[in-house]
Formats: C-alpha cells, structure tokens, sequence
C-alpha cells in the first residue's frame, strides 16, 4: 500500500527546471536514498512526495492511487524538513505532541510516547524548553523526534542527521533503521553522506541536475557505477581517461590517454552497467582503497610518487602521482604507512579485478 | 420595524390631554445637554412621557433626519436656522402643524405651511475682546471692520461649514444683490474684509479662545452666543449691533414626516415655547423669544433695539451655496488662505 | 473543474471574504460612483472633465495638497514611528513597558479635543511658546503652529502610531543572526540598519505607509481645524457635501479613493520586487545580547523624551478637565484648578451609558475585524488565487475614502431592505454603528496581520499539515499562535481608534448607542471646554486600562513567541 | 597579533551553563577545532568570540588586546552562521558584497572580488538569484562566500559544510585550507564530523557539556585521547572495562573485567595523557581499524565470532563478539573481506602498540 510510484514527473520553477522526467519505483517497506550534489533537485522531490508542492507535469502514486494534488495532511507523511521548522511557539514537548493531538490520542498515550522518541533522540531533559533555547542539532533532533512518533506509513527526511556529531549520528541512524524495519515504513532519505546512503539503504537514486542518473542497491552503485558522474560522486574514486586498445574474452586492454609510461593495463572484462558508449570517451576508474602498494614487480604494477599524505582517522589518504597523474590511495591508519612521507618513490599494483571501463558524461557537479 | 402612524391630522388645538399620547418621544435638537435636560425633566413631569433626546449639530440634524426618512426615528427636530428647515420641508421631510399660539407669531417666524414655526431669534452682531478695544473704538458698522487699522485683528469662523457665518457673509452680498442682482460689489466688500481677517477658525471654540487670548481683537458672532459667552463663561466679550442693519435668524421647531410618536411630539412641540418656556429660554440661555406675548424679558433683550435686516430667506437658501462656493474658490486663496 | 483540495480550500476561505468585502465595501462604494456618474439627472464622466476643467483650479490644488501633505505625513511619521520602535524593542531598561505603552497613547487622544489640546500647548497664545517667551524675556513667541505645519505635526502625532505599531512587531520577528551577520561583516550599527534591519522591515513599513497616507488623503479635523482654509480633497468633500453638491462630493471621493488605490499598488509593486520571509535554517538562533551602553542610554533617553513630548497634549487635556469653565479665557496661564469639572459629569446618572456603548460597538466590531482580518490576510500573503490585487483594493477602499463618506456610502445602501442586511433597514439600529466601525477597521487589521505573516517561513504550515493536521487545525495552532502578537497589536490599534471614532458615529448613531465621542463633541458644542476634557480623559484612562491589561496579556504571550 | 587568548570563561543562560571554565590559547595563523556533541558549548563559544554574547566570567583576548566588550563589528572576523543568516532581501551577489561594500571598496573591486569567491564556491551562475530561491546546499555556500570574500584576520565557521555532499564538501575544504594558509587567518572551525577535524586542524579542542577535555593536534587526540569520552567521541573505538595485573618497563598486564575467557592483555607501556587515576575506572582503548584478521595464535590473539558485516563504501566495518565483548573492526574493502558472513568464526590480533589505556570517566554524551 505505500509504495510510491513516480511517473515521468518534472517540476518547473518557473523557467528553473528543478527535477525533469523522474521516474522512480519505491517499493512498500523499502529505505530509498536519494543521494545527489546540492541543488540538484532532491527537496524538490521529496516535496511533491509529501505534497508541498504539485508536480508541472507527471503523477505520484502511493501504491495504486494517485496521489498528485492530494493535500499533504491526507498523505500520512511524517516529513523532516531540512530547515527544521519547528513551531517557534511551542515547547519541545508541543512540538513532538502535535502530531499525536491531531490524531487524538489520549492524553496519556500522548504523554508516553512523546517520552519515548524523546528518549531515543535523547532529549528527554529538554522536553520543557522553548525550542529557540536549543542548539542547532537539538533542534534537529526534535524535528526528527516529531516526524519519528506518527509512525507515519512514509517517512522523509530531509538531511534529517547533517546537524548532528558522527557519534550520535550513528545512534540515530541504527534507530531509524530499527523503527523503520520494525513497523515498516517506507522510507524516504536524502542526504549528501553517501557513506551515511551506502550504509543504510535498501537502494539508492543517485541525481544530478534535476535528473536521476542511477537507482540500485549500494554495492551496486559503489562498484557498478554506471557513469563517471555517479563513479565519482559516491566515495572517492580515480578516474583516468583511457582509450581501448582491444578486447579479450576475460581482459580488455587499455591505455592511459594523456600518460607516456603507462603503456597498457589490463583489466577485467566486466559486464558494463549503462550503455557503454564506444564513441564516446571512456575512463578507467579504480576506488582509492583498491589500490595496493607492493614490494615487487608484475602485472599492473607502476611506480609512483607519494605527493601529499592526509590523516583521516581510520584510514590514511595518500595522494600520489603517477604517469603525470595523480591518483588517491587510502590505507588504514597503521604504522607502517603513516610512515610515508611526501616525496617516497613506492610501488602500486592496480589490480585489474578492481577495476572497471565506464563511460564519461560530460559536464560536472556545479 | 417600521412605526408609522396615521398621519393627516393637521391641527388639533393644544393644552387639551390627549388619552392616545404615545409614552415617548425622540427629540433631535442641537440645544445642548442644559437646555434639554431642563425640558425634559419638566415635561416628563408634566405629561409623563419619556423624552429621548438625541443632541447634535443642525446641519447633522438635517443630514441624519434625511439619511432616516424610510425608517424616521425622531418625532421632534427642535432648533435651527429657518434655512435649515425651508430645505427639510423641500425633501418632504416635515409634517405641517399649526400650534396653539399660531396668532403671536409674527408671519416672519413661521413657514406660509406651518412646516415650522420660530422659537427664538438670533440676530448676528460684531464681537470684540472688551479687555483690547473700547466700546467707542470698536466698529460700530459692518463697513467699519473694512477699515485697514483692523488688519490681522479680525478672526472669523470658517464660513462654509457655518450657519451663522454663511448668514452674515450671505446678507454682505444681499446688501447690493436685493437691487442689482448682482453679488459682484458683495464680493468686492467680502474681499477686503478677507484682507483684514488674521485667520479662518475651524470652530468656534477656537474662534473664541483666539479673541479671548487677544490673537485677534473681532469677529462677527451670533448674539445669544456671545453673551452667554460673557455672563456664563466669563469671557472678556462684548458686542455691537450694526447700526445698518444686521441678519436676523429665526430659529424653529418642526415634526418629523411619519414620526413614530405624532401625538406626543404635538405636546412638545407646544411644551417649548409656551410664554414661561420662552421666559426660561431668554433668561437662562440668552434666546430671544420670536413670541410678541412673552413678559418680564431680561434687560439685555428689551435694552437692546436691534435692527434687522430686511431678508428674503428664499433668496438665500437658493443663492448662498453658490455665494459660497463663489467665495470659497475666488475670493479666499492665495497666501491668504494660510494666515499664519 | 477544482483541480485539488487546495485550491478548493482557498475558494471556500475567499467565499466569505468576498461576501463581506462585496456587500459591506464594494456595494456601498459603487453607489457613491454611481453618484459621481450622475450629472443633473444625465449619465456621464462630465463631473470629472468639471474636476479638470474648472476654472479656479481649486479641486487640482486640493488634490495637489492632499498628496503634497499626505507624503509628507508618512514621512514625518516614518521618522518618529520606526526609531521609537526600534528603542523600545531593542533596548531594555527599568520602565520600558510604560513608555512602549504610552507611546501608542497619541491615538486615544479624542479626536477634536485632542487637536485643541495642541492649539493650548502651542498656538500663539499656547503654553510652551508662552512659557519660553517668559522665561526667556521674548517679545514674541518663538514659534506657533499653524498652516501646513500644524496640520503636519498633527498628523505625524496621531499617525505615526501605525508605524510605530507594525515595525514593533516585526522587529520582534527578524531573526537575530541575521543582524549579527551583518555586524560580523564589519557593519556598524547605522549601516546594520540601514542595509539589513530596515529592508526587512519593508513589509511593515509598507503597511503602515499605506495605512498613513490613505488617512492622510482623508484626514479631516486635521486641515479643518487647523489651516482654516487650506485646501485639500478631503475638505472639498466635506464643503461639497454641505454645499449640497452631492454629485461633485461623490466625484471628488472616487478621485481621492483613486489616488489613495494608485499608491496602494505601487507600493505593492515596490515590496514584491524582494523576499523578506526569513526561511533561514532552524529557529531564528538566539538573542543577541550586544549592546553599546553608551548608545543604549543615549537613545533610551530621547525615546522617554519623545515619550514625554508625545503625552503633552494628553496632560494639557489633564489640565483642560481639572480648569472649571470661565477661569481660563483671556489668561495666559489658568490659576484656578479643582473637580469642578468632573462633579457637573458625575452628576449626570447616565455618565457611563455612552461610555459602555463605546465599548460594547468597539469590542463587537472588532471581534469581526480579528477574524475577517486575519483570514483575508491569510489569504493574500499565503494563497495564490486570481483576481488577489482585486481583494486586496477592496480591502484598502475603507480608508481610501474618507470617513465621512463611508458613512454616507452605508446610509445610501442599508437605509432600504437589502439582502446583505437580511431584509432589515439597518439605518437607524444599533447594528449599524458595529459595522461602520468594522468596515473603518478592515485595512488595519488586515495590513498589520499581512505584515506578520509575510515573515512566517512557509515550511512551519507544511509541517504541520504533514504531521496530519487539517488546515483549520494548523491555522489555529499553529499558524494563529505564531502570528497572534502582531495581530492584536493590529486589533488594539483597531479597538482603540473604534472607541474614539468620531465621523462616521456623528452620522449613525442612535439613541440606544450613542457613544463617547458623540458626548465630548456635544460638550464642546457647548461650549463645556473642561467638561468636555473630563469626558476625554476618562476616554484617556479606558483606553489606558485596556492597553495596560493586554499588555500584560502580550507579555505572557510574547515570551512564547519567537522573540 | 590575531591570536585568541580564551581566560577562565564561563557562559550562563539563565540557569543553564552552556560553557564552563573555558581556557584556550589559540596561535595566530592556527587552524583551531571545535569539535564536540550537539549542544556541548561549540555555538556559544563561537559566539562570544564573535563578539554576540558576553561572557558571565572570563576574558577574551585577541593578541594582547581584551576583547571581551568590544562590539562585534569593531573585531574583524568573519562568520559563518550554523542557520546562514542570509539576507532574504538581497540576491546572492548582494549578500557576498556587503562586507566589502561597508568597507567602501570601489563599485569594479566588490565586483571582480565577489565574482572570484563566487566561482570559488561554484556559484558563479547564481548570482542574480534571490537567496530564498536557493536549496540548502547552495544556502550555506553563500554564507562562505560571503565570509571568505572580506578575507578577516579570524575566521569563524559553524558547521559550514555540514549540508553540502562529500564532493563538495572535500573541494571547500581544500579551498577553505587554501585560504587559510594563504592569507594566515586565523580560523576557528565548529564542526561534528571528527574525519573533517582530523583532517584539517592544526589543533583540535574537544567539549562536552561545556567543558573542554582535550585540546592537541589531530594525532595526539586520535592516538592518545585523554579519557574515554574523547576516545569514543573522535572516531569508532573498542573500549573494554579492565582492570590493571601488572605494570612492567615497556608493558602493562590488564584483564577484562567481565570476561572469562581472556586472561590477559599485554599493553605498551605508553606515557599517559591526562592524570590516570589508579582508583578510578579505567578501559582498554583500540581503535577498530588497529584489529588484525590473522591465521596463527599469538600474543593477544583470540578468537572471534563475526557477528555483523555494514558496507561503508571503502571500509568494511565488521562487528565481531570476543568473550561476551563486542568489538567493531575496519578492514578495506577488498574482496578477501567481504566474504565474511555473520557466525563465521575468526582470530583477531589486538597488536599491542596500537593500544592504550585510559581512564573512565563518568557520563555519557547527552
Ligand atoms: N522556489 C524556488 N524557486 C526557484 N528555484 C528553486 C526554488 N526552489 C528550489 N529551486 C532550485 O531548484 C533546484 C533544486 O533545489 P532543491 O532544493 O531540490 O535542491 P536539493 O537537491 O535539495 O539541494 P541541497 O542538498 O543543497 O538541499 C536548485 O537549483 C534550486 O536553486
Ligand atoms: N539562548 C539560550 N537560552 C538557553 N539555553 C541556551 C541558549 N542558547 C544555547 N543554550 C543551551 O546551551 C547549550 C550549548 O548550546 P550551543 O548552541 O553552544 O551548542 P552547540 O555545541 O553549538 O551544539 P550543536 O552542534 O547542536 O549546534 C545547549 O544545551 C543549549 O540548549
Ligand atoms: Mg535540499
Ligand atoms: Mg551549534
């Protein structure tokens, strides 16, 4: 029943085009992403979703109805928006309570609930105060509190966790996930994390400009990416623009278009995920993780300058040039790489599993 | 909701107590709260009846009387400039009556209809601030405040909005107009009079408290005002009946068409102006009687020879719109018009 | 044909309102330009080629003054109005809820009364010039007022209220950060308020200057009082009207409430060219606390004094009332001061008749202005419907046109069964008074309100509708509440000048509810000078009252609310 | 002379303390974090800086200047808002020339200035656009720009990248970098993702409740955090109750305190940050990605059951259960380890160098 069906819809800003030909197929119980740079039409979306606004042409369904111009008090939506829009005149505990009210529920149930979420939003001593009286991401948190406790049978978010620290942003999300897996709601997500997207979806819409460029589940699109747009936009990732030398039955043979070293790597011969266009400009793209440093000589092994090193905690970002071409390294933080220094000449072996051809599309994030 | 009555009765002779008086009556009058509270206690005396009296401007009296003829709520219109009525009774808006003391009324103090009859007469003199002039500087003629050594010393009530003044300035016209025809030598006089005049007052509350304060020493008034002014209020006023002649107003009392009470409104009607009425009216609030068989007048009425002017009222009430209009858009302008 | 519920909401919202506006406002205005069409019993524009063509150009001089003084007002009132309110919401310091208070006192002073309070204070013969003229051994008095200056300084004292209201209230409402942002980029604070404070105070600065010139363009004791025979439209109107000229006052009336309209849509214009809704992110942060101590006491101290100033004329009333009658004619300074005055009104049983009627009318009227205004208001800044600018004139005509002719306007249309008063004359009733009063007040409210709800982020509404409430619901709790301080600022505003409405209440009182500024206008009427200043200070002291319990009211209020 | 000097600061509001006993000594030219749980002080603190509130106690100074009453115009810094605090009446380009235009720069600079920190933060085509026409992404770049563009001598940013998408997010960060060091601003930075202040900072302070714990550059914080709650708040950690067998010259001896299984763990014998009270509680710390997957027994290797497997992208993030304790470990994401199926049972090494020991102390993050 709450499926959500979006057929072939654009939104127009007068001659702003903010979302164009979208069609997406949400399946009942499911956690969607919406993932995409910013302004590149996700709230747009989400909006004609929850019915704020009507779409300039296409239909919204839920399940088999038509919900395109039903008002959004008929959707049983619960929407955090990104700007909060908190009711200024209300406590926090008011804000939460609203929905219940309108609902007419006891007051007593009223009560307990509301004690509930703000309990797993941890702000259960805040609950008497003005909601002007808190930080940004308490505010957040009572945003969320307050879309989280209609169990509504669709639930959006808007960036509902941009506001909050890692530590309790991973809270929130294990216990969106359990509410939403436990009464099953068709969920919503837009964010800009993509490890925050990669982690918790079911699937994933990668958009661009107004346009959805992939949907599928994260391991598709981290390791199918199905153009340079998507391949870069979720995670990091080195992208070289090759041309195709020839085609084997397991490899296809490649070389680096602007390098002078590098004269062949080889690479598997996946399936292509989109329409590869031969024609078109191809890029090799390897994840930075998937490249390994190593001791000795072989087959897609290259030398390589270490140029800068970064410190990201967990994982090290190495930067290094090779072929006159930089490309990312990330390794774990141990001691035996945060011992490269800028400037050591080391080995690289591209391992031609991890590697994929894809097509480039013109054009960038803006 | 409307109480209409039956109406044709013309005139019943007064004093006799009529069974079928109605048990209340509306009472339009711009005589003010002393005046009527006075008659109303002595006539809910006398007859019992509930007198209401609504208290306000005659131009608003006439303005509201005309604004309420498909649903009338006053019985009685009590008090204004004869002028006022003569317009009322054109729009059908009074019930003829001839009252009881129809025979003391001279024929200039009632209307050929008994649309109304006058009550009091209020003739316009020269007022001046007794504390600045002397009685012997003061003019003694309407000609004389042209004189120039009453520049900026003249304050004058802005006419237009003013019976009384547009009284005065009307009879300056009708002065020439009677046998020429012609208002152009009234306008020439009013012209140099504006040439003298320090300022138009919007009120005349105003007006008073400027020739009081001595920002301006004369003005042109009506006469009972002025000595109230002096004996009640204790302003430094005193005035001057132009030896030429002045204006006299006939103030009058008429029924409203399709009163919802006729029958007490009849009582009132001869209530106010019995000889003792007039006698309380003339000494309490400074009113001549219009009545010739009033006795024991105050000094200052029977002390005073007034002179009055020989009107044509309906030349007045058909031209002085236009005069006014006239003196309005031509003769007041200029620098003139903000006399700071 | 309805294509969603949405917009069949906003038709069944724009029902009642266009009822109202058609029946109370369009229906009688469009009588009074029938009138203005009907020349010697032809039908024609030849009253408005006479207007034009006139030979001694008085109606273009009068028109040319009108606008000439009306702009003027605004701005005078613009300069008072928004630096007091700006003082008074910025700055805390002991008393400042009885200055905040007493600055809105101008608008209680009784209309006529009030403005020969002025004349006492500072006519030729006034107080102050006097006393400075004393003191100081002066031959003459330093200044008067008088002519286009007092009528200025008139309007500017009783209008500047409007503007001292709405900015109040949207001050109240500008996120913090906002003017933080702006000092943070190096702004000092007279740039912070030109460059950021005061643009987005635009809404209501356009409200209130709407509100001020109309009345201005209608003003009428103002002119009349004080410039003898000065010429602007709206004295034309009255002098036409008394002349008997019906036709050229209905003229001259359609041409006031023209140009009256035409500012109207251009200062539409100019506010929607930009976006004051503050839909920054999360709740307007907190309350800077930054103050420059200095700058605070200085300014606080011309806000008292301005304050001060401001309530003269109420104590030369005070004084007026306390002076009995004949001790203070050709004096300069009155000597003589007891309860003279107040006794003869005491004495009277039905003292407080009048003053209940005042009340009782004012409280029934606008009740009706609260709610047809906040809905009509709701409707122009946060529905889009066709034909907006339509409701939006109709809702400007009530204080386009001049009071007087509003009242004369509801004569020609209930003093006959219509549908719109349900078959009843309503010429005549007590009802008719309420909905004079009511139809005078529409702008008002509906400005003050607009004003406020330009400011409100729109995704507070969408929020809640989400969560699954209905719109009445969300209007009542959610939107209402917020609103709600700048609405009854609008509504006292409206209430207090419903008290002391004086030229539409002249036409269309009766006897069973006549109210308080018929009685002082009587008393002046006779004269009763410091009887009639009693009446008016009690008038003073009802209003106070009532302004002081809602005050107390808003302080519970306002601290729920975004400030 | 643009060094900040914070004294002793205590902010009060009403009956809440947001800020407590505050004491930091910022260098000029530093790259200073603010990092720390939603509602912990990091706002208020940004704020009293900036000059919007005042202190209850305490001095500001920047250089040897107090500052603590001096209006917030007359400090020069420059402020991102955690809210933006956009003009609405003005289009974008207005809203990034107003600093520049109080400073009366010529109609030609504010132009050419504006058009290069618009292209900067790739809103070059937006500029005639009103701010409220904008999505939130494009939002929060403007209130950058409009910060950058006066080039202040302190630069205060609250959360200034938390709505943009990692793309974006990593290019500001560089261009923010960038400037920084260009123009040696000092700059203050808010922010709740601890990977960016890890990355970034020169030195880092960490709150809670109102109270600074640490103040030390990326490493010292990540590898030697003072107590458990900047552990646990600056990047994932395993923090195992134990109490203390023997301390020895290189090494310490502790045993987990629930468990049974494990006897004994051998420590490095690290110098201790901040006082270890003996008395006290105390934890073993290490940190998820430090976990070997090995094949042979040996010092500190025990076994394990995999209990969860999340994809995070290039981190693999695997939840396994040692003796009742359940411990997180990274891996990359290569293909060995993303066989790993929950239940599967496996050796883990816990390498001695990579773990430390920290005190306890009481409460948790609100
Ligand atoms: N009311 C509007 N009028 C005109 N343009 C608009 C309006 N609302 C959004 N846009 C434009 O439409 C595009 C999509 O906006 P949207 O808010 O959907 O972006 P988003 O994907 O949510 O971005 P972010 O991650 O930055 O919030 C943007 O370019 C934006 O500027
Ligand atoms: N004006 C205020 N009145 C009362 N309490 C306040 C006020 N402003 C902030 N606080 C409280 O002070 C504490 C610190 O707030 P602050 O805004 O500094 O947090 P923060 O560290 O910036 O959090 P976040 O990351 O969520 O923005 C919070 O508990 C907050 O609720
Ligand atoms: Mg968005
Ligand atoms: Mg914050």
């Amino acid at each position: 029943m709450a499926s959500i069906k979006i057929d072939n819809v654009q939104k127009a800003f007068g001659k702003v085009v903010a979302v164009d030909g979208l069609n997406l197929d949400i399946k009942d119980g499911e956690f969607f992403t919406f993932l995409g740079p910013s302004g590149c039409g996700k709230t747009t979306t989400l909006r004609m979703i929850a019915g704020f606004y009507y779409p300039t042409k296409g239909v919204v369904r839920f399940g088999e109805k038509d919900m395109t111009r039903v008002p959004p008090e008929k959707r049983n939506t619960g929407m955090v928006f990104q700007n909060y829009a908190l009711f200024p005149h209300m406590t926090v505990f008011e804000n939460v309570a609203f929905g219940l009210k309108v609902r007419k529920l006891a007051v007593k149930e009223v009560k307990a609930r509301v004690q509930e979420v703000l309990n797993k939003v941890r702000l259960e001593q805040y609950s008497d105060r003005q909601v002007s009286q808190l930080s940004g991401g308490q505010q957040q948190r009572v945003a969320l509190a307050r879309a989280l406790v209609i169990e509504p049978e669709i639930l959006l978010l808007d960036e509902p966790l941009s506001n909050l620290d890692a530590k309790l942003r991973d809270e929130m999300r294990s216990e969106i996930l359990r509410l939403q897996k436990e009464y099953k709601i068709t969920t919503i997500y837009v964010t800009h994390d993509q490890a925050e997207a990669l982690s918790m979806s079911d699937r994933i819409a990668v958009f661009n400009f107004g346009v959805c460029h992939q949907v599928g589940t994260p391991t598709e699109i981290y390791n199918s990416p199905a153009n340079d747009f998507v391949a870069s936009f979720i995670g990091e990732i080195n992208l070289l623009p090759v041309s195709l030398n020839r085609v084997e039955e397991d490899s296809v043979y490649v070389s680096s278009k602007n390098g002078t070293i590098i004269q062949e790597i080889t690479v598997h011969n996946h399936p292509h995920i989109g329409e590869m266009n031969e024609q078109g400009d191809i890029a090799l793209s390897i994840r930075p993780e998937a490249i390994k440093l190593v001791d000795v000589d072989g087959e897609n092994v290259f030398r390589a300058t270490v140029k800068e090193v970064h410190f990201f905690g967990s994982v090290i970002n190495v930067q290094i040039e090779v072929d006159q071409q930089l490309l990312q390294v990330h390794t774990l933080n141990t001691l035996l790489s945060s011992k490269l220094q800028p400037g050591d000449v080391i080995r690289i072996e591209l391992p031609k599993e991890h590697m994929r051809i894809i097509p480039v599309i013109s054009g960038d994030a803006p | 909701a409307c109480g209409g009555s039956e109406k044709g009765s013309s005139s019943s002779s007064s004093g006799e107590k009529d069974n079928k008086l109605e048990e209340k009556i509306v009472v339009y009058s711009p005589h003010g709260k002393d005046i009527l509270s006075k008659f109303e206690q002595q006539f809910e005396a006398k007859y019992n009846i509930d007198v209401e009296w609504l208290d306000m401007g005659s131009q608003e009296i006439l303005d509201r009387i005309r604004s309420e003829k498909n649903n009338p709520q006053a019985d009685v219109w009590w008090g204004a400039p004869s002028t006022n009525f003569d317009q009322a009774k054109d729009e059908g808006l009074l019930k003829p009556y001839e009252p009881s003391y129809a025979s003391s009324l001279d024929e200039g103090f009632h209307d050929p209809e008994w649309n109304w009859s006058g009550t009091s007469q209020t003739p316009e003199v020269i007022m001046y601030n007794s504390k600045e002039i002397t009685k012997e500087e003061a003019p003694k003629d309407w000609d004389e405040l042209l004189d120039p050594k009453w520049k900026d010393e003249i304050i004058i009530r802005y006419p237009l909005a003013s019976g009384t003044m547009r009284t005065i300035f009307s009879a300056m016209i009708y002065r020439d107009y009677k046998d020429s025809n012609d208002p152009a030598k009234g306008y020439e006089w009013l012209e140099k009079l504006d040439a003298n005049t320090k300022e138009y007052s919007a009120n005349p509350e105003m007006m008073y408290n400027k020739v009081a304060k001595g920002e301006g020493a004369l003005s042109v008034w009506a006469m009972p005002d002025v000595v109230m002014l002096k004996e009640n209020k204790n302003y430094p006023f005193e005035f001057i009946i132009p030896e030429s002649g002045t204006p006299v107003l006939t103030e009058g009392i008429a029924l409203v068409e399709g009163a919802p009470h006729p029958k007490a409104a009849e009582a009132f009607y001869e209530f106010v102006n019995t000889p003792e009425a007039a006698k309380i009216l003339a000494e309490e609030f400074y009113r001549i009687p219009t009545r010739d068989d009033v006795e024991g007048l105050p000094e200052w009425i029977t002390n005073t020879e007034i002179k009055s002017m020989d009107i044509d009222w309906k030349v007045f009430q058909e031209k002085s719109d236009e005069w006014m209009k006239h003196w309005d858009e031509n003769i007041k302008n200029g620098e003139k018009e903000i006399k700071e | 044909m309805i294509k969603n519920r949405d917009t069949r909401l906003t038709l069944w919202l724009l029902l009642p309102v266009l009822l109202v506006l058609i029946a109370y406002v369009l229906y009688p205005s469009l009588r009074t330009f029938l009138e203005s069409l009907n020349k010697n019993g032809s039908i024609g524009f030849e009253n408005y080629s006479d207007f034009f063509t006139q030979e001694s150009k008085t109606n273009l001089e009068a028109l040319w003054n009108s606008v000439y003084i009306s702009v003027l007002s605004v701005l005078v009132s613009a300069l008072i109005g928004i630096p007091l309110a700006f003082i008074f919401n910025r700055y805390d310091f002991p008393g400042r809820n009885f200055f905040s208070t007493a600055a809105i006192m101008p608008i209680v002073l009784p209309s006529l009364v009030g403005v020969m309070a002025f004349m006492f204070l500072y006519g030729e013969t006034g107080l102050i010039p006097n006393a400075i003229k004393d003191l100081f051994g002066l031959k003459d008095v330093p200044f008067k007022i008088g002519g286009v200056s007092g009528i200025l300084i008139v309007h500017a004292y009783t209008m500047y209220v409007y503007f001292y209201m709405t900015v109040s209230s949207a001050i109240n409402k500008i996120d913090p950060s906002l003017e933080e942002a702006a000092f943070n980029l190096g702004a000092n604070r007279f740039k912070v308020f030109w460059k950021v404070t005061f643009p987005l105070l635009t809404p209501a600065i356009v409200a209130a200057s709407l509100l001020v010139f109309m009345i201005s363009m209608a003003s009428f004791s103002a002119p009349f009082l004080l410039a003898g025979g000065y010429r602007v439209l709206s004295l034309q109107i009255y002098f036409s009207k008394i002349n008997g000229d019906m036709e050229v006052a209905a003229t001259q009336s359609v041409i006031l409430s023209i140009v009256s309209i035409s500012f109207l849509l251009f200062m539409r214009w100019y506010q929607n060219r930009k976006d004051y809704r503050m839909a920054s992110k999360g709740i307007g942060a907190h309350r800077s606390e930054v103050k420059n101590p200095l700058m605070k006491w200085a300014l606080v101290a011309a806000g008292v004094i301005g304050v001060i100033i401001l309530l003269l004329p109420h104590f030369t009333i005070l004084l007026l009332s306390l002076v009995p009658d004949g001790t203070w004619t050709w004096q300069t300074y009155p000597s003589v001061f007891n309860f003279e005055n107040y006794r003869l009104l005491f004495e009277d049983p039905n003292i407080f008749k009048p003053l209940k009627n005042s009340l009782i009318l004012s409280f029934i009227a606008t009740t009706g202005n609260l709610v047809f205004g906040v809905l009509t208001s709701y409707l122009l800044v946060k529905r889009k419907f066709v034909g907006k600018s339509f409701v939006d004139i109709l809702v400007m005509i009530p204080w386009a046109l001049p009071a007087t002719v509003i009242g004369m306007n509801l004569i020609f249309a209930f003093n006959e069964p219509t549908i719109f008063s349900f078959g009843n004359i309503l010429v005549g009733t007590f009802w008719i008074l309420p909905l004079a009063y009511f139809i005078r007040h529409i702008p008002l409210v509906v400005r003050s309100t607009n004003a406020v709800l330009e400011q409100l982020d729109d995704s507070i509404e969408e929020a809640a509708r989400s969560l699954g409430a209905k719109w009445f619901y969300t209007f009542r709790k959610v939107i209402l509440p917020i609103i709600m301080p700048g609405v009854l600022a609008g509504t006292l505003l409206a209430f207090v000048e419903s008290v002391g409405e004086f030229p539409t209440s002249v036409l269309l009182y009766t006897l069973s509810n006549r109210p308080i500024s018929i009685e002082i206008m009587n008393q002046l009427r006779m004269f009763n000078m410091g009887q009639a200043a009693a009446y008016g200070m009690i008038q003073i002291a009802i209003i106070a009252i009532i302004l002081f319990i809602s005050n107390k009211f808003f302080g519970v209020k306002a601290e729920r609310s975004l400030s």
